[in-house]
C-alpha cells in the first residue's frame, strides 16, 4: 500500500482537481444536516462532521432511480435509459460506510447483475476520511473494524494535524494520486506513527460494544423466542432505521405515468412497514411489528452472513441515533446473544 | 380498453369556433382511443346511430361525446349505451359548446381547449366504472304546498288520477291571491265565480286532505319517499264542531275593529274570523295577535265568542300547535308570490297620501264582495280623475329587473272597471311598454283605449312623482303635463314570497337570481326542480297570469303523478362507497352527512352507506381522514386522471 | 420533580388490575441521554419506570399501534385496557383520539404527570456531544441539573427546553385516572411567536425556506408513525390504487406529502412535537403544524384535544365562517 | 416576441350551481378566457384538498373551486364544509410560499353566468401575472 | 438480449382464455415475444416464473403455466386480485405486455424420470402444476403412473376445464377432480382436495407428490401425504410471495435466508421444514 501525506493547504487543490475530472460528492452542511452532495467547489465541503445523516449508499443505490422509460398503455414501447457512466468520486466517505458498499456489492452482483448500481460503483473512486471523533453510538470496532481503516476505500485520508496521512489501497486510488502527484508528498515513518496514534485514540473513544460471537448460530435457535416481542413492542414501524442504514437495500418498483410518458422507477423501501410484504390476496407473512423487527435483525446478523459470509452491519450507529424509541441494535443483538433458547 | 370519441359540430354552434376535424385527429392520438369521429348533430338519430354502430362493430368499452352541456344531453347518450347493452355510466360527456365554443372567439384557443377537455375526458373514461341505478318504491301520495289557484289545480288533477294529496295552505282558507281579485282579464269573468267551485271541489275531493292554517316544517328523504312534517297552527276553533255560522264573530268584542288582511286592510273583521265569506273550509279562526283572551288572558268578564257559540262549544283556547308527519312520493310547490311594497319607492307617495293605492287594493275596492261593496270611492268620494302607474317595482334595475307580466293587463282591466262604474271619469295610464301578448290581450287593450283611457308613455329613467295638492295629488311625469288626480293606482310588481329562501332550503331546491324558485331547465324542464320529485307550479317560479299558472299546475300535476303511477323510480346511482379495510370508524362522515346516509356498524366498528339515502355529494369522501370513502363516478382515480388530461 | 416511587406504585397498582393488558411508560435508554418507552406486563416490570425531563416521547401513540392480526376461529380479541404514562400534551392526544372515536375512554388507564417541561434531545446532544456514560438529568429550581460521569452541569431551563414546552398551556394532563403529584397550572400563553418571522416573509422567501426543507425529506414517514394522531389503518400515501402521491422521492412528491400530512392534522394536531423530534432530517414540521393551529384558532376559535365531546373541525361549520377569500 | 404566458387553470365546479352558471355564461355567449378547464363534481364539498395539491403537482398554474352560495348548496352544507377546508388549505399554501391567488374559491349560482365569466377573467389575469406555477410541479423526467 | 435484468421484453397477447369468472376471475394469457430471438432463447422448465408487466401499471410475478415443450409462446394464468392483475384482465388480444424471466428454480423433471407422479392442486395453484403436467404428458414414456388431483370451490371455479377433459380421455393419466360443496350435475367427488387425496390413495412407492394451492390446503395435503407414507423428500410444493424484482434483490420474498424468487419457488417439504422464517 502506497502511503503519502497531503498538506492541509493542498486539500482544496486536490478536491478542485477532482472536480475538474469527476462528479465529486462530499459532505456538505444542508441546514445543519450533513449530507453527501455533489459539489462544484471545495468550499462547499464541511469536514466538521462525525458522519453524514444519510449514508452515501444513496449515491450509488439512489433513493429514486429510473429503470427505464416507456410509452404507457397496452400498445406501449420501452425506452431504455443510459447508465451513468461518468467518473465520480466520493470524498470524505467514512471507513464504515465504505465497508457498507462492499457489503452491498454482494447483493447487486450475483446471478443477476444490477447495472444501475454496478455501473456507478465501477466508476466511483472512494476517497475515505478517517473518523477521529466517533460518535456516541459508533461501534465499528465490534466487527474488528477501525474508524481509520483503509480496507474498503481507494484512498484514505487521516487527519494527523497539519496534514492528511494518505493510504492508497487500490489501482483506482493509485491512478488518482498519480495524476496529481505534485500535491502529495511521501509519508515518513513518523507520519505513519502519527496515524496509528490517531487511529488508536479514535478507537479508544468508542465505548459501545456489540457482542457478536457466534451470533448467526445463536439467532438460529431463538427465532420463535418471545424476546422478539419485547423488542418490537415499542417499535413505531417507521422506516428511519432502514433508510439511514448503509447496508439496507430493500426497494420497491413502481410505474409512474402521465398520459403520454412513463417511467419504471425503483425507490427505497423499508421492511419495517406492514404494506411491504402484504400480498394482493390480503395475506401478509409478516403481519406484526415483531415479525418485521425480527426480520431486520435476522437479515443483518443471520440471513446475510449465511448467504455472503459477512454481517450486514458496519456499526455506524445511525439507526441508534435516529430511532425515535431507542431500539438499539447494539443492545438488541447483545441481549439476543444472551437469550436462552 | 377501447374508447370511442365523438365530436359534435352542433351545426355551426361548435364548428364555427372549434376546428372539429383537428380535434378528431388529436383524439385519435390519445391512449386507448379506438375511434374518433365528428358529426353535424351527434344528438340526432343518425348521430346516435353512428355511435351505436361503432359500439357494436368495434366493441367499444367507453364512449366520450364532446358536444353540449351534459345537463342537456347526458341522458340522451347514456340511453344510447344502454340500448347497446352497455352500462350507461361508461359514458363521458365533454361540454365544448356552453363551456368552449360559445364563450371563446379565438378559434385556435377554443380548439386547443376542446382538445384538453377531451384528453381529460378520455383519461377519466378509462377509469369509469359500471354503476347500477337504484330502484326505490314510491309512496303513492303527493304533497301540494300552497292552496292558491295553482295548488288547487295541481291537487285536483293529482287526486283525479287516483292518488291521495295533502294540500297545505298557510292561511285559514284556500283560494290564494285569485280569491282577492274582482274580475279577470281579458274575459272579465268574475274571479270568485270561477274559483270558488274549484275550492269546494278540492275540499270535497275524497283524495284530497286539506291542511289549512298549516305550514311545512321540514322535508326529509328523497323522491318516492319524502317525509314531511306539517305544522298545524292552532285555530283555537275545533273545525269538527264549527259550522261557520259566524255568531262568534258577530259577538266578538273587537267586531269590525281589526283590519282584514284579505281586504288589504281596507275592510275590518273580528278577532275570530273567516277571511272572506266563501272561505274553504268555512271554519272560523281566532287571531292570536288580537284576541283579548289569547293576548291578555282576559276578555271582559267572559269571552263573548264562547258564549255565542254556545252548545256547539267549538272554541277552544287551549289548542296547541301540532306537528303532523306525512309521507309522500312527490311534491308540488305552489307557494305563490308577494307584492312589491311601494313604500320602497317614496316618490309614488304611497302611504303618504290616501289617494295612492295599489292594484290589489283597488281590486278589493272594486269587488262587489269587498269592503265598499264595489263602490269606487276614496275618502267617501267617487274619484273623477284616476291615474294608473305601471311598472312599480318591475322592469326597474333598482328593484326588480324582470317584467311582472300581469300588470299591463290588469291595469287595462281596472281602467275598464272605473270606466264601467264611473263613466265620466278621466283616466290616464302611465306605461313603459304595453305588453299585451296573450290570447285576447291586444284586443282588450284596444277596447280599453277606445273607451277613452289615455295611455301616456313613461320613461323609467325619469321617475314619476306624486305630490300632495290639497285633497288631491298631482302626478308629475317628465314629458307630460302634470295631472291632478283623485286616485292613483300603482301596478306593483310580483315578487318572490318573503320566505322563499328559507323555504327553498327546507325543500332543498334552488332559487334563481331574482329570488323565484328555479326550474331544472327553463325550456325543457320548466316544472321540474333539480331535486327529483319536487315540481313547481304558478307564481313561485315566475310571475304568471291565471291561465299560465293553471297550465303549469296541470303540468306539474302530471309530472308529479308519473312516479306515483309507476310505483317505483330510479334514483341517482352516484353514491359513496366505503372501503371497509380502510375505514377506522371515526364517524366524521356520519357527523357531516345531511341525509343520514352513513350509519355506524356497531359490530364491525366501521361505517356503512345506505345507497338509496346517499345523494352523492361527496362531502364525506373529502372529509374521510383515511381515504376510505370513494364516490362512485367521481372517484379519486377518475378525478386525478382527468386533471392529468386537462393539463397534459 | 416527579416522585418516581409514586409513579412506580401507580404503575404497579394499574398493572395488577385484571382488566389491564400492560402499562406503557419510560425507562432509561441504552446510551447517553436516551430514554426509551417501556412496557410493564407484571408488577415487577414497574421498577424500571422513570420520569425525568428527558421523557419526551408521546406514548399516546401506543394504543393506536396495536397489531391487529386476524383472529383465529373461536379466538376472542383481547379487549383489556392499556395503561399509559402521559404528560399534558400527551393527554391531549388521548382526548383527541377519543373525540375521533379511535379509542374509548374506558380503553385506557391514564397515569398523568404534571409536566414542567422536557428537554429537546437535539439541543442537549449539541450541548454535550460525543461519548458519555452514567448520565442523569434532574430539574431543580428552574434549572436542569445534568450529571455526566459524576460531573454536574447546571443549565438554565430555557436553554434546553423543548420549543413546545416554552408556550405550553396545558402542562397538566387534561384527562387522567391517577395523577402523580399535584395538579399544576400554566402561566404560559401560546403566542405563535416562533412562526411569526416566517409568516412575515415574502412568498419567495417562504418557498425558498420550505423548498430546502422538503427537498431533504427522505419519506421515511417517521413523522407519521410517531404521531399519535396518524393512526389510519392504511395511510393514503401507502395506497397504490388510487395513488395519491407517487413514491418517488423528489421535491414535488415530498412537498405534497408534507402539505398533506400537515393538512390531515388540521384541527387534530395537539402540538406534542413528536413529528419534528423524530425526523431524521430535522425538518421543522412543527412550524407547519403550529401555523395551522394558529389559523384555526383565529378563524374558528377551535383548539384540539381539550374536549372529547367536541366535533371534528372539518366536519362542521358555522354559516358565518370567514370567507373573505371567496370570490 | 415572447409569447404571452397562458396559464393552465383547473376548475372544480359543482354540478348544481357553478357548472350551471358556466353553462349560462355559454348560453348567454359571455366571453371569458379559455384557460380554465372545468371538472364537474357533484358538490364543492367533493373537492378534497388533495385534488388541489395534485392539480398543482400535475402542472396546473391555478385552481378554482366553484360552489353554490352559502345556504344554497344542493346538499345543504357541502359548500360550507368546502369553505373551511379551503380556508385552511389556502393559508397553509400561502405559508409555504404559494401565492394564494393560485387557489381560489368562488360562489357562483346557476343564474350568475356573468359572474362566472368575470371570476374566470379575474383568476386568469391574476395567474397570468404570477407566471407558471413551478414550486412543486412534477418534472416527469424519469 | 439486453443485460439489464429489470428491463422486460415486449410480448403480444396472442390468446386469452377465460378460466374462471366472478370476482376473483382467472384468465390464461398466451404471450408471444415480439422479438423472435428472444422467443427462441426464452428457455425454462416447469415451475419457473416470469415477471409480467403492463407499462404504466406495474409488474407481477407469475408461474409460467405453459409447458416448455411448447416453444413459440409462454402462458401465464392470472387471478384478478390487485391493480396489475385487474389491468391485465382488461387486456385484449394484440395488447402488449412486458415479460422478463425466467426466474427461480424448477421441478426436477430430469431427476424424477421413471417415477410415479401425483399432482395435487387447488384453485389458481394449478398454474405451475399445469406446466409440469403438460411437460410430463408430452414426455409420457419417461414417467410412471400419473395421478392428477385437482379441486376448487365449485365447478365454476375449476381452471383449465377443457384441458382436463382432454386429459381425462387419456388412459395413461388418472384425473381426479373435486368440488368443495355439492352441486347439481356434478358427478365426481365432492369434498376438499386433501380428502380427495386420501380417497385416491396414491402409493408412496417410487412416487413424487407435487402440491400447490392455498396455504391451508397445502398444510392438510402434506399431513395426508405423510399419512399415506410419503416422506419429506417425496413431497414438493411451490411457494408464492409478494415480489418486486424477481431477482433476489428487493428483499421482499425471503423465507429465512432464501429468496423465493431466486432460490424457490419449488421447495421440497424437507427443505421447507428446515427453513426458518416467515412465509
Amino acid at each position: 500500500m502506497d502511503k503519502y501525506v497531503l498538506p492541509k493547504d493542498n486539500l482544496s487543490k486536490f478536491v478542485s482537481e477532482m472536480i475538474g475530472k469527476y462528479k465529486v460528492f462530499a459532505p456538505v452542511n444542508d441546514n445543519n444536516v450533513t449530507l453527501f452532495k455533489q459539489i462544484k467547489n471545495p468550499k462547499e465541503i464541511n469536514l466538521e462532521f462525525t458522519n453524514s445523516k444519510v449514508p452515501p449508499k444513496n449515491l450509488l443505490f439512489c433513493q429514486t432511480e429510473t429503470l427505464f422509460k416507456f410509452t404507457p398503455g397496452t400498445k406501449g414501447k420501452i425506452h431504455p435509459v443510459d447508465f451513468d457512466n461518468g467518473g465520480r468520486t466520493v470524498f470524505g466517505i467514512r471507513p464504515c460506510d465504505a465497508k457498507s458498499l462492499a457489503i452491498l456489492d454482494r447483493v447487486f452482483k450475483g446471478d443477476f447483475e444490477d447495472p444501475y448500481y454496478l455501473t456507478k460503483r465501477k466508476n466511483t473512486i472512494l476517497v475515505g476520511l478517517s473518523c477521529t471523533q466517533p460518535c456516541l453510538n459508533c461501534f465499528c470496532t465490534s466487527f474488528n473494524d477501525s474508524p481509520a481503516s483503509p480496507e474498503f476505500v481507494d484512498i484514505l485520508l487521516t487527519d494527523i494535524g497539519d496534514k492528511y496521512f494518505v493510504e492508497v489501497n487500490s489501482d483506482k486510488g493509485k491512478q488518482l494520486v498519480k495524476t496529481m502527484n505534485k500535491l502529495f508528498k511521501s509519508a515518513t515513518e513518523a507520519d505513519g506513527k502519527k496515524k496509528k496514534e490517531v487511529e488508536k485514540k479514535a478507537k479508544d473513544i468508542i465505548t459501545r460494544f456489540q457482542k457478536i460471537d457466534g451470533i448467526t448460530e445463536k439467532l438460529d435457535k431463538i427465532f420463535e423466542n418471545p424476546f422478539w416481542e419485547t423488542v418490537a413492542n415499542k417499535c413505531l414501524g417507521c422506516g428511519t432505521c432502514t433508510y439511514l442504514c448503509p447496508t439496507c437495500h430493500c426497494f420497491d418498483i413502481q410505474d409512474e405515468t402521465t398520459m403520454t410518458d412513463g417511467g419504471r422507477v425503483r425507490i427505497w423501501d423499508t421492511c419495517m412497514i406492514s404494506e411491504y410484504t402484504l400480498q394482493a390476496s390480503g395475506y401478509n407473512p409478516r403481519p406484526a411489528r415483531m415479525n418485521r423487527v425480527r426480520n431486520r435483525v435476522y437479515h443483518k446478523y443471520n440471513y446475510y452472513p449465511k448467504n455472503f459470509e459477512v454481517i450486514a452491519c458496519v456499526g455506524c450507529g445511525r439507526c441508534i441515533d435516529s430511532c425515535p424509541v431507542n431500539i438499539d441494535i447494539i443492545d438488541v443483538v447483545t441481549r439476543a446473544g444472551e437469550v436462552k433458547p | 380498453m377501447k374508447i370511442g370519441v365523438y365530436i359534435c359540430q352542433c351545426g355551426i354552434n361548435i364548428a364555427a369556433t372549434v376546428d372539429v376535424e383537428k380535434v378528431v385527429e388529436y383524439a385519435k392520438t390519445l391512449q386507448n382511443v379506438a375511434v374518433s369521429r365528428f358529426y353535424k348533430y351527434m344528438c340526432s338519430d343518425p348521430g346516435q346511430e353512428l355511435i351505436k354502430k361503432d359500439i357494436k362493430e368495434l366493441k367499444l368499452d367507453r364512449v366520450v361525446v364532446a358536444s353540449c352541456s351534459p345537463r342537456m344531453h347526458e341522458p340522451t347518450f347514456r340511453a344510447v349505451l344502454e340500448e347497446m347493452g352497455m352500462n350507461p355510466y361508461y359514458f363521458e360527456m365533454v361540454n365544448i359548446r356552453e363551456q368552449c365554443s360559445w364563450v371563446h372567439i379565438d378559434k385556435d384557443k377554443a380548439t386547443a381547449k376542446a382538445m384538453y377537455m377531451i384528453a381529460g375526458a378520455v383519461a377519466r373514461a378509462t377509469y369509469l366504472e359500471p354503476l347500477e341505478k337504484k330502484e326505490v318504491s314510491v309512496i303513492p301520495r303527493a304533497l301540494v304546498v300552497g292552496g292558491g289557484i295553482s295548488g288547487i289545480q295541481a291537487a285536483l288533477e293529482i287526486a283525479e288520477k287516483g292518488f291521495q294529496v295533502y294540500l297545505v295552505e298557510r292561511n285559514p282558507s284556500i283560494g290564494g291571491r285569485m280569491a282577492q281579485l274582482d274580475k279577470t282579464f281579458p274575459t272579465l269573468d268574475c274571479s270568485a265565480c270561477i274559483l270558488t267551485p274549484k275550492m269546494v271541489d278540492a275540499a270535497r275531493h275524497p283524495n284530497i286532505e286539506l291542511f289549512t292554517y298549516s305550514e311545512i316544517e321540514s322535508v326529509d328523504g328523497y323522491i318516492g319517499n319524502f317525509k314531511v312534517k306539517i305544522k298545524k297552527k292552532p285555530r283555537y276553533v275545533d273545525i269538527e264542531k264549527c259550522v261557520g255560522c259566524g255568531a262568534c264573530a258577530e259577538a266578538c268584542r273587537l267586531h269590525a275593529r281589526i283590519p282584514n288582511e284579505f281586504d288589504m286592510s281596507i275592510g275590518k273583521r273580528s278577532a275570530i274570523y273567516v277571511p272572506f265569506p266563501q272561505a274553504v273550509p268555512l271554519k272560523y279562526t281566532v287571531d292570536p295577535n288580537n284576541c283579548l283572551t289569547l293576548k291578555t288572558g282576559k276578555c271582559g268578564d267572559h269571552a263573548l265568542c264562547v258564549e255565542a257559540c254556545g252548545e256547539r262549544d267549538a272554541i277552544n283556547f287551549n289548542q296547541k300547535e301540532k306537528i303532523v308527519e306525512v309521507e309522500v312520493g312527490t311534491i308540488v310547490v305552489a307557494t305563490g308570490y308577494d307584492l312589491f311594497d311601494p313604500v320602497e319607492k317614496p316618490e309614488y307617495g304611497y302611504e303618504k297620501f290616501d289617494n295612492v293605492i295599489t292594484g290589489l287594493e283597488f281590486e278589493r275596492i272594486v269587488s262587489a264582495s269587498g269592503p265598499t261593496e264595489g263602490h269606487i270611492e276614496i275618502n267617501g268620494k267617487e274619484p273623477k280623475k284616476v291615474v294608473f302607474i305601471q311598472c312599480v317595482g318591475s322592469r326597474d334595475k333598482e328593484s326588480n329587473e324582470y317584467c311582472s307580466r300581469v300588470c299591463c293587463m290588469y291595469t287595462a282591466k281596472q281602467a275598464h272597471m272605473v270606466k264601467d262604474k264611473i263613466p265620466d271619469a278621466d283616466l290616464i295610464v302611465y306605461y313603459t311598454d304595453v305588453r299585451a301578448f296573450g290570447k285576447g290581450f291586444e284586443e282588450f287593450y284596444n277596447r280599453v283605449q277606445d273607451e277613452g283611457v289615455i295611455y301616456r308613455r313613461r320613461e323609467l329613467d325619469d321617475p314619476i312623482e306624486v305630490k300632495k295638492n290639497g285633497n288631491k295629488v298631482v302626478v308629475k311625469a317628465k314629458g307630460h303635463p302634470d295631472v291632478d288626480a283623485d286616485l292613483v293606482v300603482l301596478a306593483t310588481a310580483i315578487i318572490p314570497k318573503k320566505d322563499s329562501k328559507e323555504f327553498s332550503r327546507i325543500l332543498n331546491i334552488n332559487q334563481s337570481a331574482d329570488g323565484f324558485l328555479l326550474e331544472a331547465h327553463p325550456k325543457l324542464r320548466p316544472v321540474d326542480t333539480f331535486t327529483d320529485g319536487i315540481f313547481l307550479a304558478g307564481c313561485c317560479q315566475s310571475p304568471k297570469d291565471i291561465p299560465d299558472a293553471v297550465a303549469q299546475a296541470s303540468g306539474a300535476a302530471v309530472r308529479a303523478s308519473e312516479p306515483l303511477a309507476a310505483g317505483k323510480v330510479f334514483v341517482e346511482a352516484i353514491s359513496a362507497v366505503i372501503d371497509e379495510d380502510l375505514c377506522s370508524g371515526c364517524r366524521v362522515c356520519e357527523e357531516l352527512c345531511v341525509y343520514s346516509a352513513l350509519e355506524f356498524d356497531e359490530k364491525d366498528k366501521i361505517m356503512k352507506v345506505n345507497d338509496v339515502m346517499c345523494k352523492g355529494c361527496g362531502s364525506c369522501a373529502s372529509a374521510c381522514p383515511t381515504g376510505a370513502i370513494t364516490m362512485r363516478h367521481y372517484d379519486v382515480k377518475q378525478i386525478l386522471a382527468q386533471i392529468g388530461g386537462l393539463i397534459r | 420533580m416527579v416522585d418516581e416511587k409514586q409513579l412506580r406504585d401507580a404503575v404497579k397498582k394499574t398493572i395488577s388490575r385484571d382488566d389491564v393488558k400492560y402499562v406503557v411508560g419510560y425507562e432509561k435508554g441504552t446510551s447517553g441521554f436516551l430514554v426509551s418507552p417501556t412496557f410493564a406486563f407484571t408488577p415487577g416490570d414497574a421498577d424500571k419506570f422513570i420520569f425525568s425531563p428527558l421523557c419526551v416521547n408521546n406514548l399516546a401513540v401506543y394504543p393506536m399501534l396495536e397489531d391487529k392480526p386476524p383472529l383465529r376461529k373461536g379466538e376472542e380479541p383481547d379487549t383489556r385496557k392499556i395503561g399509559l404514562v402521559v404528560k399534558g400534551c400527551d393527554s391531549r392526544a388521548i382526548v383527541q383520539i377519543i373525540q375521533e372515536k379511535g379509542l374509548k375512554r374506558e380503553d385506557v388507564v391514564i397515569i398523568g404527570i404534571p409536566c414542567t417541561g422536557v428537554i429537546d434531545p437535539k439541543k442537549i446532544k449539541e450541548k454535550f456531544p460525543g461519548q458519555m456514560k452514567n448520565v442523569d438529568v434532574k430539574e431543580e429550581n428552574e434549572k436542569f441539573v445534568i450529571t455526566i460521569d459524576g460531573k454536574i452541569h447546571k443549565i438554565s431551563k430555557d436553554e434546553l427546553l423543548a420549543e413546545k414546552c416554552k408556550h405550553c398551556e396545558y402542562p397538566a394532563p387534561v384527562l387522567y385516572d391517577i395523577l402523580i403529584g399535584k395538579e399544576i397550572k400554566s402561566t404560559k400563553k401560546e403566542d405563535y411567536k416562533e412562526i411569526e418571522p416566517l409568516e412575515k416573509k415574502s412568498l419567495e422567501d417562504k418557498w425558498d425556506y420550505w423548498e430546502k426543507q422538503f427537498e431533504r425529506c427522505i419519506r421515511c414517514y417517521a413523522c407519521r408513525d410517531a404521531c399519535p394522531l396518524c393512526y389510519c389503518k392504511e395511510c393514503m400515501v401507502d395506497l397504490l390504487d388510487p395513488q395519491w402521491i407517487r413514491r418517488s422521492v423528489n421535491l414535488s412528491e415530498n412537498t405534497a406529502w408534507n402539505l398533506l400530512r400537515a393538512f390531515h392534522l388540521a384541527g387534530r394536531c395537539i402540538g406534542c412535537g413528536e413529528c419534528e423530534r423524530v425526523c431524521p432530517m430535522d425538518l421543522p414540521l412543527m412550524k407547519l403544524n403550529k401555523k395551522i393551529e394558529k389559523d384555526i384558532k383565529e378563524m374558528y376559535d377551535y383548539t384540539s384535544g381539550i374536549d372529547a365531546e367536541e366535533k371534528p373541525l372539518l366536519a362542521m361549520f358555522k354559516p358565518d365562517d370567514p370567507e373573505e377569500f371567496i370570490l | 416576441m415572447k409569447e404571452k404566458f397562458e396559464p393552465n387553470i383547473i376548475g372544480f365546479l359543482c354540478n348544481w350551481c357553478s357548472y350551471a352558471g358556466a353553462d349560462l355564461a355559454g348560453t348567454s355567449r359571455i366571453q371569458y378566457p379559455p384557460n380554465l378547464k372545468a371538472i364537474r363534481v357533484m358538490c364543492s364539498g367533493r373537492v378534497n384538498p388533495i385534488f388541489v395539491i395534485n392539480a398543482l403537482q400535475q402542472g396546473a398554474d391555478g385552481v378554482l373551486i366553484g360552489g353554490c352560495h352559502p345556504g344554497d348548496c344542493h346538499y345543504e352544507r357541502g359548500n360550507y364544509l368546502a369553505r373551511r377546508r379551503m380556508a385552511v388549505l389556502k393559508k397553509l399554501l400561502e405559508y409555504t410560499g404559494i401565492d394564494p391567488r393560485r387557489v381560489r374559491m368562488t360562489w357562483v349560482s346557476a343564474s350568475e353566468g356573468k359572474k362566472f365569466a368575470e371570476v374566470v377573467k379575474e383568476v386568469t389575469e391574476d395567474i397570468r401575472e404570477l407566471g407558471p406555477m413551478q414550486h412543486f410541479r412534477r418534472e416527469n423526467k424519469w | 438480449m439486453n443485460n439489464n435484468p429489470y428491463q422486460p421484453w415486449l410480448a403480444t397477447i396472442d390468446d386469452i382464455k377465460e378460466e374462471v369468472g366472478g370476482e376473483r376471475a382467472i384468465k390464461t394469457f398466451k404471450l408471444v415475444f415480439q422479438d423472435k430471438n428472444i422467443q427462441n432463447n426464452f428457455t425454462y422448465l416447469p415451475g419457473q416464473c416470469a415477471m409480467v408487466s403492463l407499462l404504466g401499471k406495474g409488474e407481477c410475478f407469475f408461474a409460467i403455466s405453459s409447458s416448455p415443450t411448447k416453444k413459440d409462446y409462454i402462458e401465464v394464468s392470472v387471478m384478478k386480485l390487485g391493480k396489475v392483475t385487474s389491468a391485465l384482465h382488461e387486456c385484449e388480444l394484440g395488447d402488449v405486455v412486458g415479460v422478463r424471466g425466467p426466474y427461480g428454480n424448477y421441478f426436477d423433471v430430469k431427476g424424477w424420470q421413471g417415477k410415479n407422479l401425483v399432482f395435487i392442486g387447488g384453485g389458481i395453484g394449478q398454474a405451475p402444476l399445469r406446466s409440469l403436467i403438460n411437460y410430463v404428458v408430452d414426455n409420457r414414456r419417461n414417467y410412471g403412473k400419473l395421478d392428477v388431483i385437482y379441486g376448487a370451490r365449485s365447478s365454476k371455479d375449476l381452471s383449465y376445464k377443457q384441458e382436463f377433459a382432454e386429459l381425462e380421455k387419456r388412459k395413461d393419466v388418472n384425473v381426479h377432480l373435486s368440488v368443495d360443496v355439492e352441486e347439481d350435475g356434478w358427478k365426481k367427488f365432492v369434498g376438499f382436495v386433501p380428502t380427495n387425496l386420501l380417497r385416491v390413495k396414491p402409493s408412496p412407492k417410487n412416487t413424487i407428490a407435487i402440491t400447490c394451492g392455498p396455504p391451508i390446503m397445502i398444510k392438510f395435503v402434506i399431513q395426508n401425504l405423510e399419512k399415506l407414507g410419503f416422506t419429506e423428500d417425496q413431497i414438493f410444493t411451490t411457494l408464492e410471495m409478494r415480489m418486486k424484482c424477481g431477482i433476489g434483490k428487493c428483499g421482499r420474498c425471503n423465507i429465512g435466508n432464501l429468496y423465493v424468487c431466486k432460490d424457490g419457488p419449488v421447495f421440497s417439504y424437507k427443505q421447507l421444514k428446515s427453513l426458518q422464517g416467515e412465509r
